[in-house]
């Protein structure tokens, strides 16, 4: 049986005490994008700036919600910044494949998700502190906490591109 | 445990007949023989177990919980529909609306969609064998749009006459159909007319209340774009029903009932709407139920759903081939005349005695039909009658009740003979 | 058999628990604390029994059936109907219509009452304390008609600010009211808002939910028009609800879904609804869980209305002074305090730990506590907060778990302080 | 338990081969009223010729049903030709007084019905042939057939009360 131990990590409860890149940036020109999570109430909202050559320049985290939500954000936000869209896309693929449950999913999300860790595997991204995450899985409640960020800064990043 | 998985073609009835406690009961000193699966089917003990062992272990409510049992009713929900996607071949557990019965899936549709995609001067196609289901939501929508009502006509033997159909297609935006009819049991071509809509740019809602039950059912196959069943009539609970639709016409649909559950986001000045199948399930969903009908679906996927089928095919031949020798002019009996072309309903007429003292009299013999007009008035119409008294078939009956049947249907002509 | 009719007050919460097979399950190997009946209540066996003994005994479809068990079940039905109708003091059982849920309750009244009485310019009156089940139908059909939608405020301690009230139902024509917030616990002043709204020519559609499962109801009295409740929360099954209306109200309004039992006749040309209360009830109705919400009113009138909210209060004001001599200002209870004042739901804070996370250890401790907006983004917003921490307590609850929510919420702080 | 014969009573079988009053009038001048049984598609059709001196001159049925709904019809039209509104309007009540049942009612009409059993008594009404329906009450789900056409009639006699 899964311990609370597998789930808040030191270094989860660090970011979500001492949250990096938090606040704002003016948009434009830069990218705002909110997320819910509509089972929870958790808003997460990612300002992006990206570079005409494609890297994340700047990025900004706002929004409340719960320590998983917080900190995976946080730890995002540390992850992408500076590093090309090219890059994010496949950090993003890693992060949601370490994210997916093999066990029967509940929305069909699973297969995606397990066809975007093989992929990530062949991109040999590294995780980093990212992996601290690993044990939301064992929670599954919990684990659109810790995606939401992801996908909201997926949903940033295509309107950006949109933009652009 | 079910004690059903190792069995072959035939079905082994009496071992099926022992899963459904209410079909030991006796009516009157004799035990039961039920003929009104149509109406709703028995439970097996496995689907009422499974009820109760949900309540008495996982009760909760579902989708906000982060605790166990919170956590555990939702996968049971969650299951139940991946479950139901699989059954009828969707292709995704998110084509999967879970409803109170197939009458509000029904209703969707034509409210749903149809509220954002009739205009005055479309029309909508349906045929004369439609249960009420299928025709008062359109006459309720189309009253609303000022949308004309067609309907595919009937031959002498109850089957759905196409040879007009390109005709009536003209013009048509949505055709409602019935997969089969609950009082003749009449199979209608179900791929051919969604093919023709299609062709003539129109969908195809379907009413799989009496096919799903009894018949293997590919919604791919089938064509359509929407289906809708009931629970209770598939083995399952009352409570619960099933809205089948493909994922881009329900994503791109306004959600129907407004509450808890299908929202992302509400504030003073408006809300969002949550993604499927969230979107069209308002508030708490009958969850005890969901988890019935995925034990019902299991029950009848161990039968195996082609072996239901082979079953009152043969059954629904030998009780034709008795009814008629044994009472030959005097009785009629509505729809099509050979078993492969309908399902195990039969709409019975006596000569000279009506079908709701028909009934009563079988009630003295423990032999449950139905008598009445079976919520298909128009048919009725057609068929020159006002009421039939229904006998149907499921995987528990076999040929003693059909003897059972023709037994009490001798008595009541006596009876009223005198 | 029931063992309760002999129990005087106060209740003896040990042998009520008893009566709720649920109860007696170890999460995590210690004895569950089940805090989350404001979503759901726990089911006590008798009611599981008696679904148990429809479907194994009178499992049948209702209305059209003249046969023994075609019967019982329409008795059963009808029997659940005139049960409901005393229980909440309606003056016929033609006032009760079985929903799927309270959603679909209020759902139908802003549909078929909004839909034909309400015109562009015309207003409605909602309070920030809403559940959204009783707002986005609203904000549905005021999109439609082009209604305004206004809000009563809250003050600060959570209770309705009536201040404007004469002000605000100025045009006004339906207010939509929470009797008692499923977040706060406020019990709001139904009778003086009902006598305002009528007095300004406006009807009261009550969200009923949260207020009928935990006091004695007489809808009279309240002077409310519609009322809305489920009875999943009131010891009942999933998959019913219960909308009462007056009946000239009722009558006058148009049907809401069609389909079969809701009509008098129907042909190719049109259609007649059937009279109260079948107008309301397209399709196979929710028999069994009739049967169990029954036998669930039964249960908690043989305990008494009154006892159970006596139970609630004391319980309440235990819960509140324990909390708040342990945990200081380390806790925020939102809503009203005095217990007087408030049903036994409370919404917390604890500084510094999410709801979220809050809900997660306490998991660990078998206390099931429900984190999140609970349906009610708008009263989150007044609150300033983005979800609460919501622990709720029904007549099976005694201090043993308040106690245990004391000690698993020490156990938090501990947790989240290293 | 009761048994067939308490419904099926000889007079009921014969009213049923052999209805009386069987057919149409013109209307107008005469009044016509459908009723409808909408659980089992029965319906009465009756068609009135009342006179200006409130006697019922002429009654026809027409509709379909069962043996319960027609042969009652049939001993309706036989019972109230030639009597006065007044005279029909208690004979109705003393019918549907015997047709109460005393148990839980379906539908809260049992109240009424048994006022009207009461009522019906103070007026000393003679139901003869009718009595044959008495065994109707032992199967509850088929009083409605019984009532349809007095209930029918009633509509009718309203009618013609507001035409005339
Ligand atoms: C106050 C209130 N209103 C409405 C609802 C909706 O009830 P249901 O989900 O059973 O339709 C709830 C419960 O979730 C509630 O607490
Ligand atoms: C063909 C058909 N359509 C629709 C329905 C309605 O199903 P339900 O009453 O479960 O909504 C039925 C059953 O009564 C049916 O037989």
């Amino acid at each position: 049986m899964p311990g609370l131990e597998d789930l808040y990590r030191e270094i989860i409860l660090d970011h979500y005490r001492n949250p990096r890149n938090r606040g704002e940036l003016e948009a434009p020109p830069a990218t705002r994008v909110e997320g819910f999570n509509p089972l929870c109430g958790d808003e997460i909202v990612v300002y992006l700036d990206v570079d005409d050559d494609g890297t994340i320049a700047d990025i900004r985290i706002g929004g409340q919600g719960c320590s998983i939500s917080q900190s995976s954000a946080s730890m995002m936000s540390a992850a992408v910044k500076g590093k090309t869209v090219r890059e994010v896309q496949a950090l993003t693929r890693a992060f949601k494949g370490m994210m997916s449950i093999h066990e029967s999913s509940l929305d069909g999300e699973a297969d995606a998700d397990s066809e975007a860790a093989e992929e990530a595997a062949a991109d040999e991204v590294r995780l980093g502190d990212l992996e601290a995450l690993r044990g939301v899985v064992k929670f599954p409640v919990r684990i659109k906490c810790a995606t939401l960020s992801w996908n909201t800064l997926a949903q940033g990043l295509a309107e950006a591109a949109e933009a652009g | 445990m079910s004690t059903i998985e190792e069995r072959t073609d035939p079905i082994d009835v009496a071992a099926v007949k022992a899963d459904f406690p209410l079909l030991a009961r006796e009516i009157k000193g004799r035990p039961i023989v039920y003929l009104d699966s149509a109406a709703t089917s028995q439970k097996p003990r496995s689907v009422i177990e499974a009820m109760t062992g949900y309540y008495e272990t996982i009760n909760a409510n579902v989708h906000r919980g982060v605790y166990e049992i919170a956590e555990a009713s939702t996968n049971a929900l969650e299951d139940a529909r991946a479950a139901t996607a699989r059954f009828i071949g969707a292709s995704s557990p998110n084509e999967i609306v879970f409803t109170k019965n197939a009458t509000e899936g029904l209703n969707l549709v034509a409210r749903s969609w149809g509220g954002a995609n009739l205009r005055s001067g479309d029309a909508v196609l349906l045929t004369q064998l439609e249960h009420h289901a299928n025709i008062v939501p359109w006459f309720q929508i189309a009253a609303e749009k000022g949308v004309e009502i067609r309907w595919i006509p009937l031959t002498a033997d109850g089957k759905l006459d196409l040879t007009d159909l390109d005709r009536l297609l003209d013009g048509v935006k949505m055709v409602g159909l019935s997969a089969m009819s609950n009082v003749t049991g009449t199979l209608t071509p179900v791929r051919r007319i969604t093919d023709a809509a299609h062709a003539a740019g129109a969908l195809v809602s379907l009413d799989a209340c009496q096919f799903v039950p009894h018949l293997p059912t590919d919604v791919a196959k089938l064509g359509a774009d929407f289906a809708s069943f009931s629970g209770h009539k598939m083995c399952g609970p009352t409570g619960i029903g099933v809205l089948w639709g493909r994922e881009a016409l329900l994503d791109a649909m306004p959600p129907f009932l407004g509450g808890g559950g299908m929202i992302l986001d509400v504030s003073l000045d408006g809300w969002i709407p949550a993604d499927l199948p969230a979107k069209f399930e308002a508030g708490t969903p009958p969850i005890a139920e969901a988890v019935g009908l995925h034990a019902a679906i299991d029950y009848l996927s161990g039968i195996g759903m082609d072996a239901v089928r082979r079953h009152e095919v043969t059954l629904t031949g030998y009780a034709l081939r008795t009814l008629r020798e044994r009472f030959g002019d005097q009785i009629t009996i509505h729809g099509p005349s050979e078993p492969a072309e309908r399902g195990g309903v039969m709409s019975l007429a006596m000569e000279g005695i009506h079908p709701h003292d028909l009934a009563q009299v079988l009630d003295e013999h423990a032999v449950c039909i139905r008598p009445g007009h079976h919520c298909a008035k128009p048919l009725m119409k057609v068929l020159g009658v006002g009421a039939t008294a229904r006998a149907s078939f499921y995987v528990y009956n076999d040929e003693t009740d059909v003897d059972a049947l023709a037994e009490a249907l001798d008595a009541a002509a006596g009876f009223f003979s005198f």
